[in-house]
């Protein structure tokens, strides 16, 4: 069998979070919050959500203001990968190379039920993937069907709250205040 | 400065470009992984050789530019002096582009100028 | 070390040109042929414009035969190209012993 | 002519592409028709739509009190088994032991926000909320528990 | 051409063909020998010129499958269904491909999903599935309890 | 997958075009052969998004299988509910309320609009302009918006049930629809302005990718994609379903059968859908909004097909009853998957610019074709 | 104060009176160095967030926002960010070029510093063949882009490379003929000498229509050279993906679109000399009222403003329009640009000869 | 010390040689050609340090705008540039090299011997302006004519180019 096909290890502890290094103290954190700040898409949606995430890069919602919106077409220049819509079997080794491709430091956000877990595929259906944290580490979640692009909004910041915390793969209480 | 600078601007460039590239090699633990290595081709394994012999549709044009660039530049010292020189440099200049222009139009005819 | 100076420039003129004959003789590849063959016109106008320089400083006729020179390198190199790839599309390679073989 | 041509079709080019500059141009300079809402920044004053789909929650009153009996009609209703009702069976007030429910659970990493399972509930013991926030770092976070703790069926629900 | 006009025609062309009017459009139920000349007929014929076939394909009975061609005639409007019987074990049907060339996916992806086989197909790989796939998953026997988790 | 091979020996090279990649929006994988410059072959991989849809549906209730279908075309995913709901009422042979049909068919042509529009946006990105895609989503927003209020929600609308819509169209509908048809009258001209007249647009799209009459209607094109080679295909008006037999608007059909004319025929199309829109919203008849159903459907043993014109074309439900509770077997009929099959054919001979250009032109949504 | 010539006398007089020559030279050179590298590392941040908040305006929203006070501190954090990320070298690349390709890219984009006349007085090296010096450093772009999409394996690199190196070479004539003209009116290469030529009036105004034409033909050209939309074919996101920057990540990456930036400064600046009177501020003829008052203004802010109005002309052609197909690019620039540059040129020559120039 | 120039003309001699050398060296036909491109660019740098800046922006602009890319392009139209070049035979390699430094030898030795007159003392002008003039000058010392015939040259060249490569056309499917 192909080795790419099917990845081991669950959820998500495939790679360790590069990062750190010899950094240290406030140096880190002005490294980190760069990091937050500058987080470049691959320009990756499978489906339905996908459409959101545009939305959510269009006018209206701009993540731009972010300093998101450098969307690369080609993984060796993005950071963030957000996983938009549902991953199949077929899919999965790709999603996998393209995780794989990507520089480090590498981040991953599953957008919408499908990528969580399947979610309306998750029964009968001999394709999907149940989460796309079975093939690659997710950092963060965000549930919805798809997600409104403010959910994606929060989504980002919530990563960027992780990033600026150390990018440790703990979970990290944030409330709405310290948006 | 006169061409002192030409060496301080190369070495500054390489230095800008040696510090950064190596920088994050000191900060950054990178991983790595055979996948990580290979060619992005959008997702898919590659198939075969890049580096291989295939058909470049532009050499053509790379061929007619080489004569234009040369004519461009024996075109410089001509303009600075065309003012001084006056009619006679029109003159010169005039059956200098006549000839080339034949080559421009036989091109044209030929279609060498239409890429296909 | 010597102030540089004529001798110098002569030197790596012929340095030059020996280089290029030595890929000359050695390549069996007509494009790398020609690279060669531009690396000999090279030196020679590294000359010119050394003997300009440094003998007669007074003309500028080295300057022009330079000029002149890469002007028609660059013709000849347009016209060899269009050759090669000529010779490729219709035999199929370019080594020199198969373009040694179309003579007879 | 050939030159007129050449040229009228030259002018014609560089004026269409004139009239696209003066229309991003316009947008360069008119800064009011930016759309853009400030999502973080505008959290105080974004009203959602009521109908919007964000969760499904269970009202509780005050005293804590829910409307689900546990009939686990929203369990059918729904197409992809989101929701688990688990009950239990408890004794009332006249000492008849009745079906309650026990833990309604929800993933919310499953739910497609398709409202079938508010349609078919006969209680309206569930509803939509208009929170949309979801994002965690751990998937097992999505996964609720809609019933609050010690929270009791409400008075004459059926 | 009202359906009462197609049925008439239809039977001058396919006199073993069985028909069915319970649906929205007539449905002729053809062998799969008959079938590959007939298609073509209905697709030039001039009165009847079918060439628009919207929908093609199969449905597992348990017992046998059946292929389901949905055609129509951009010229007269007219519709019609054409099905043909298949054997469940050894689905062998001949390729339309040639005829609408539409069906060359739709065929392909019948083939993966149910096992038929078009002879005189161009190119029947997968097209959907994986290549190491196994299988037929729109049969009704299919079960994978890997991939997939039943309600 | 592939064969190992990377080149031919004409000097062509083979290269992959997705799964990720810009231009084919989504996840559809191109193999492509190269000759210098010029596409010599297209072969497209699909199943990167296969979710098995329709073998989902066969366990899922006749209530319950009309929300996978929001996922496939996901931009007409109302149109597509309400041909699911069609089949499931022709079983059933259901009557729908007036008024229900005609909140459909606004609803529906509103879709069609929002998919139209992330269209020319998503097609002017594949060209290089980069302004109309936000432009474009401007007016998609207002849509949404429309959409979140009455539907509760901005993409998968699930606002579909047998017998109806799920609630009554919203109090502030009326005005919100109205703000639209004003504001978009008032922008359509600049769209106009920004790319149909752009001399750089219409060298890229003028005389590419001809797809003739005859191929389009072998290959099964429909939706904007056939009609633009001049095949008469609207379901709207060859099959009227719904009240579209009783509203005024007109097919829009092209001529060229290019890449120009299919962007023509999707920007008139538009029009008429605002002309659609302008007769419907002053006149929703009173009543209901959803037949009395049952709270169990079981649809009769038989075979039931209903055709939609979603945005991208015909749009089929091929639905088989055995009488049971879940349906005995679905088959989407998807025009994207026909549409696709044409690609090669059209692309053959041109540039790899204009392979994108016509992809964008075709205006595939790869769920739609994998299902 | 305003003005920096009299600052460099300054440093340079009390370098030399301090240390000992070889030193003074040293430590100027280190000085020049470090300003360079500066100017370089600030001309990219504003550039990035210039180009950024551009885009976002015309695409009726905001951009970076929020980084910062009004987003300022973006292309920073951008800049940080790719400084600390991995840049890797893929396997099967041919490692020497690969990694080569970007420093040629940079040292291109940093030689052609030398001429550019920032202020009065103020140019690193006033070359007597200045203009030319340009052209030919411009050339080595292509060298670089050739480089990079050959060594990374990589069919779209090649692909972009290719085109690139196609297009490049072929808007190369355009520009040169365009830049041609004002030599022809100047009568000079040096940088110096065409901006003192133009201190009666730019020669956009002085050069009557034909100049007009060459200015516009040099804009569509150098956009073109550049690589930029509607010409960014090399990197054409919808087809090539990336490009022939597909496998360059962090730093790597970053110095290509660095030097991508820097050069379309550098060619809008030897625009706004050649054209626009580089920093010379706008004089009428002999009108010494009205050349006294615009004098007040101080000559670096002239020469920044005219570049920054031409990269702002670049970015509204790059949001504009879409992009060009490749073989319409190359029609544009044999059918169109060329023969009209050609007869252009020939036309300023009689207007040159005549003395019909003001 | 050394001078700051004598140290530049140490490192651009180097240059060129060291990339001429790997140029006729190297087994890989693009580096090959990159390396030819670096020595030329060496060779320009030479011209610049000699104050023939004309000369140094000509070759630059010609060799690596013009011939370089010409010559990368039809790497790639005829080589599989990825594969190594077979390797001459060794017999072949030692000949050759030992003729050309049995060349360089001789060269050498003549160059050593020979005594060149000493420069003039007047240095003429030798701006772009003067070129120009020259250039333009129909006079005994004048370009014009060699100027006017490089354009014929070049308009045979363009011919015969068109000639040769457009008749392969055809060839092509
Ligand atoms: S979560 Fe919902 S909207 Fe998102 S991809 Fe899956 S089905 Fe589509
Ligand atoms: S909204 Fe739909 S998916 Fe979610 S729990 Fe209710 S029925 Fe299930
Ligand atoms: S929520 Fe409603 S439908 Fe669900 S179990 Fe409770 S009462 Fe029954």
């Amino acid at each position: 069998m192909n080795p790419d096909k099917q990845p081991a290890k669950f959820p998500g502890l495939v790679h360790e979070t590069p990062g750190g290094g010899i950094l240290s103290g406030p140096l880190e954190d002005v490294v980190n919050w760069a990091r937050s700040n500058s987080l470049w898409p691959l320009t990756f949606a499978t489906s339905c959500c996908g459409i959101e995430m545009m939305s959510t890069a269009a006018a209206k919602y701009d993540f731009s203001r972010f300093g998101f919106e450098v969307a690369r077409a080609t993984p060796r220049q993005a950071d963030v990968i957000i996983i938009a819509g549902t991953i199949v079997n077929k899919m999965a080794p790709v999603l996998k190379r393209l995780y794989d491709q990507m520089a480090d430091p590498k981040y991953v956000i599953a957008m919408g039920a499908c990528a969580i877990s399947g979610g309306p595929f998750f029964y009968n259906t001999y394709s999907v993937v149940k989460g796309a944290d079975h093939v690659i580490p997710v950092d963060v979640y965000v549930a919805g069907c798809p997600p409104r692009p403010e959910a994606l909004l929060h989504a980002l910041i919530t990563l960027q709250e992780k990033i600026k915390s150390g990018g440790k793969r703990e979970r990290i209480d944030i409330d709405g205040k310290n948006i | 400065m006169g061409p002192a600078s030409m060496i301080v601007l190369i070495l500054a460039a390489v230095t800008f470009s040696v510090i950064a590239i190596l920088l994050s090699r000191v900060v950054l633990k990178a991983s790595w992984n055979p996948q990580k290595g290979q060619a992005y081709e959008c997702g898919i394994k590659t198939t075969g050789q890049t580096w291989i012999q295939f058909n470049v549709g532009y050499y053509l044009f790379a061929l007619i530019f080489l004569i234009f660039d040369v004519e461009l530049i024996f075109l410089y010292p001509w303009a600075v002096v065309v003012r001084q020189v006056g009619w006679p440099a029109l003159v010169e200049i005039l059956i200098f582009f006549f000839i080339l222009f034949i080559g421009f139009l036989y091109a044209h005819k030929k279609g060498a100028l239409n890429w296909s | 070390m010597m102030e540089p100076g004529l001798y110098h420039m002569l030197f790596i003129g012929a340095a030059l040109f020996f280089i290029g004959i030595y890929g000359f003789l050695t390549r069996r590849n007509l494009i790398t042929i020609l690279m060669s063959f531009e690396l000999i016109l090279n030196s020679v106008c590294l000359n010119f414009i050394a003997f300009n320089r440094y003998v007669w400083t007074d003309k500028m006729d080295g300057l022009f035969f330079t000029v002149f020179i890469i002007a028609i390198a660059a013709a000849e190199a347009a016209v060899a190209i269009a050759i090669i790839i000529h010779l490729y599309r219709s035999h199929g390679s370019i080594d020199v012993n198969s373009a040694e073989n179309l003579k007879h | 002519m050939f030159l007129t041509r050449y040229f009228s079709e030259i002018a014609e080019a560089v004026g269409s592409l004139l009239k696209g500059m003066r229309m991003t141009g316009y947008y360069f300079t008119h800064h009011k028709e930016i759309i853009t809402q400030q999502y973080p920044d505008n959290r105080a004053t974004l009203v959602l739509p009521e109908r919007f789909r964000g969760e499904v929650v269970m009202t509780h009153t005050d005293n804590n009190e829910h409307r689900c009996t546990g009939c686990t009609a929203c369990e059918l209703a729904c197409p992809n088994g989101t929701i688990k009702v688990v009950t239990k069976f408890e004794v009332n007030a006249e000492g008849k032991k009745k079906k309650a429910v026990d833990k309604f659970v929800y993933h919310l990493e499953l739910c497609t926000m398709c409202n079938l399972c508010i349609e078919a509930c006969p209680t309206d013991a569930i509803r939509m909320a208009q929170t949309f926030e979801h994002s965690v770092y751990d998937r097992s976070q999505l996964t609720r528990i809609l019933n609050k703790p010690d929270s009791k069926l409400q008075e004459g629900v059926e | 051409m009202t359906t009462e006009a197609l049925i008439t025609v239809m039977a001058e062309v396919a006199p073993d063909a069985v028909v069915d009017t319970a649906g929205e459009w007539p449905n002729f139920q053809v062998s799969a020998e008959a079938w590959p000349d007939l298609a073509r007929l209905i697709r030039h014929r001039e009165d009847l010129r079918f060439d628009y076939l919207f929908c093609l394909t199969c449905v597992d009975w348990k017992t046998h499958l059946t292929m389901v061609y949905h055609l129509s005639s951009t010229a007269y409007r007219h519709t019609m269904v054409v099905k043909v019987k298949l054997d469940r074990e050894t689905p062998v049907i001949q390729t339309v491909s040639d005829i609408w060339r539409t069906a060359e996916f739709h065929e392909r992806e019948v083939f993966e999903l149910f096992g038929v086989n078009f002879t005189g197909h161009p190119d029947l790989r997968k097209l959907i599935l994986p290549d190491d796939w196994t299988g037929y998953p729109l049969r009704k026997d299919y079960e994978d309890p890997v991939n997939m988790i039943k309600l | 997958m592939v064969e190992e091979i990377g080149t031919t020996d004409k000097g062509e090279l083979i290269i992959n075009v997705g799964p990720q990649h810009p231009a084919t929006h989504g996840v559809l994988h191109l193999v492509i052969t190269l000759d210098g410059e010029t596409v010599r072959k297209v072969e497209p991989h699909l199943g990167y998004i296969h979710r098995s849809i329709e073998k989902m549906s066969e366990s899922l209730s006749y209530r319950q299988f009309i929300y996978a279908t929001s996922r496939m075309d996901y931009l007409s995913a109302h149109i597509n509910n309400h041909a699911c709901a069609m089949a499931v009422e022709k079983g059933l042979q259901l009557e729908v309320p007036e008024r229900a049909q005609v909140i459909r068919v606004l609803m529906g042509e509103l879709t069609r609009i929002a998919s139209h529009v992330l269209w020319w946006g998503a097609m002017a990105m594949d060209i290089g302009a980069f302004t109309p895609f936000f432009h474009a989503f401007r007016e998609r927003e207002m849509i949404n918006d429309i959409m979140e209020e009455s539907c509760g929600a901005r993409l998968t609308m699930n606002y579909m049930v047998p017998g109806g819509v799920m609630y009554d169209i919203h109090p502030n509908f009326h005005r919100r629809v109205k703000e639209f048809i004003a504001q978009f009258k008032r922008k359509l001209p600049e769209y106009d302005e920004l790319v149909t007249g752009n001399t750089i647009f219409r060298a890229r799209t003028r005389g590419v990718g001809v797809l003739s009459k005859e191929d389009a209607i072998s290959y099964g094109c429909s939706g904007p994609t056939g009609r633009a080679s001049g095949v008469d295909c609207d379901i709207r008006k060859v099959q009227p379903y719904g009240i579209y037999d009783r509203l005024d608007f007109q097919q829009i059909i092209g001529t060229e059968g290019d890449t120009y004319s299919r962007y023509l025929v999707r920007m008139q199309e538009m029009r008429q859908s605002l002309h659609i829109i302008e007769q419907l919203i002053d006149n929703i008849p009173e009543g209901d909004f959803q037949a009395k159903t049952k709270a169990v459907l079981k649809v009769p043993k038989g075979e039931y097909y209903s055709r939609v014109e979603t945005a991208r074309g015909d749009f089929g439900v091929y639905l088989v009853s055995e009488g049971g509770l879940t349906p005995y077997r679905i088959k989407y009929r998807s025009p994207g998957f026909s549409n696709l099959s044409a690609l090669d054919h059209t692309v053959r001979g041109q540039k790899i610019g204009d392979l994108v250009a016509i992809m964008g032109s075709f205006d595939l949504v790869i769920p739609d074709i994998d299902r | 104060m305003w003005n920096l010539a009299q600052l460099t006398d300054l440093i340079h007089r009390w370098l030399y009176e301090t240390f000992p020559p070889a030193w003074a030279l040293a430590f100027e050179m280190i000085i020049v160095g470090i300003a360079v590298i500066g100017l370089f590392a600030g001309l990219g941040l504003v550039l990035v967030l210039m180009e950024r908040k551009v885009s976002a305006f015309m695409q009726i929203r905001l951009g970076p926002n929020r980084v910062g006070p009004k987003g300022l501190m973006q292309s920073l954090a951008d800049t940080l960010k790719l400084l600390v990320k991995e840049g890797m070298t893929p396997d099967g690349v041919d490692r020497f070029l690969f990694n080569l390709a970007p420093f040629i890219a940079m040292i291109a984009a940093m030689l052609l510093m030398a001429p550019i006349a920032f202020a009065k007085d103020f140019q690193i090296w006033d070359l007597n063949i200045g203009v030319l010096y340009v052209t030919a450093i411009s050339s080595l772009n292509v060298i670089a882009i050739l480089m990079a999409g050959w060594s990374s394996n990589n069919k779209y690199s090649l692909l972009g490379a290719m085109r690139s190196g196609a297009q490049i070479v072929s808007y190369e004539l355009s520009a040169g003929l365009s830049i041609l003209t004002v030599v022809v009116l100047t009568g000079s290469l040096q940088i110096s000498d065409i901006v003192t030529a133009q201190s009666n009036g730019w020669w956009i105004f002085k050069g009557h229509i034909p100049v007009l034409i060459a200015f516009v033909i040099y804009m569509i050209a150098v956009t073109a050279e550049t690589n930029r939309a509607p010409f960014d074919m090399a990197e054409a996101e919808s087809e090539l993906t990336g490009g022939f920057h597909t496998e360059y990540s962090g730093m790597k990456f970053a110095l290509f679109f660095l030097a991508e930036y820097i050069n379309v400064f550098i060619v809008c600046a030897i625009g706004a000399t050649l054209f626009l009177g580089g920093w010379m501020p706008l004089h009428i003829g002999e009108w010494s009222a009205f050349n006294g008052i615009m004098d007040w203004i101080p000559s670096s802010l002239w020469f920044f403003g005219k570049t920054f109005f031409l990269i702002f002309l670049m970015m509204w052609f790059r949001w504009t329009f879409p992009r060009l197909r490749i073989d319409q690019l190359l029609n544009l620039e044999w059918r169109y640009l060329l023969p009209i540059g050609m007869v252009n040129i020939l036309l300023v020559t009689v207007i040159a000869i005549l003395k019909w120039h003001f | 010390m050394m001078k700051g120039e004598t140290i530049v003309f140490y490192l651009l001699a180097a240059l060129t040689l060291v990339s001429a050398a790997m140029s006729v060296g190297t087994r890989r036909i693009f580096r090959s050609a990159v390396f030819l491109l670096t020595s030329l660019i060496g060779i320009a740098g030479l011209y610049f340090w000699m104050r023939f800046e004309f000369a140094a922006a000509v070759q630059i602009v010609v060799y690596a705008g013009g011939i370089a890319v010409l010559i990368i392009f039809s790497v790639f139209l005829t080589q599989r540039a990825g594969d190594d070049m077979p390797s001459p035979p060794s017999l072949r390699t030692i000949a050759a090299a030992g003729a050309a430094l049995l060349g360089m030898g001789l060269v050498m030795i003549q160059l050593v011997n020979h005594r060149f007159p000493t420069p003039a003392v007047a240095e003429v002008d030798r701006s772009v302006s003067a070129i120009g003039r020259r250039m333009l000058a129909t006079g005994d010392d004048g370009f014009a004519l060699p100027f006017e015939v490089v354009s014929l040259l070049l308009l045979a060249a363009m011919i015969g180019c068109i000639v040769i490569a457009m008749r392969t056309k055809p060839n092509q499917p």
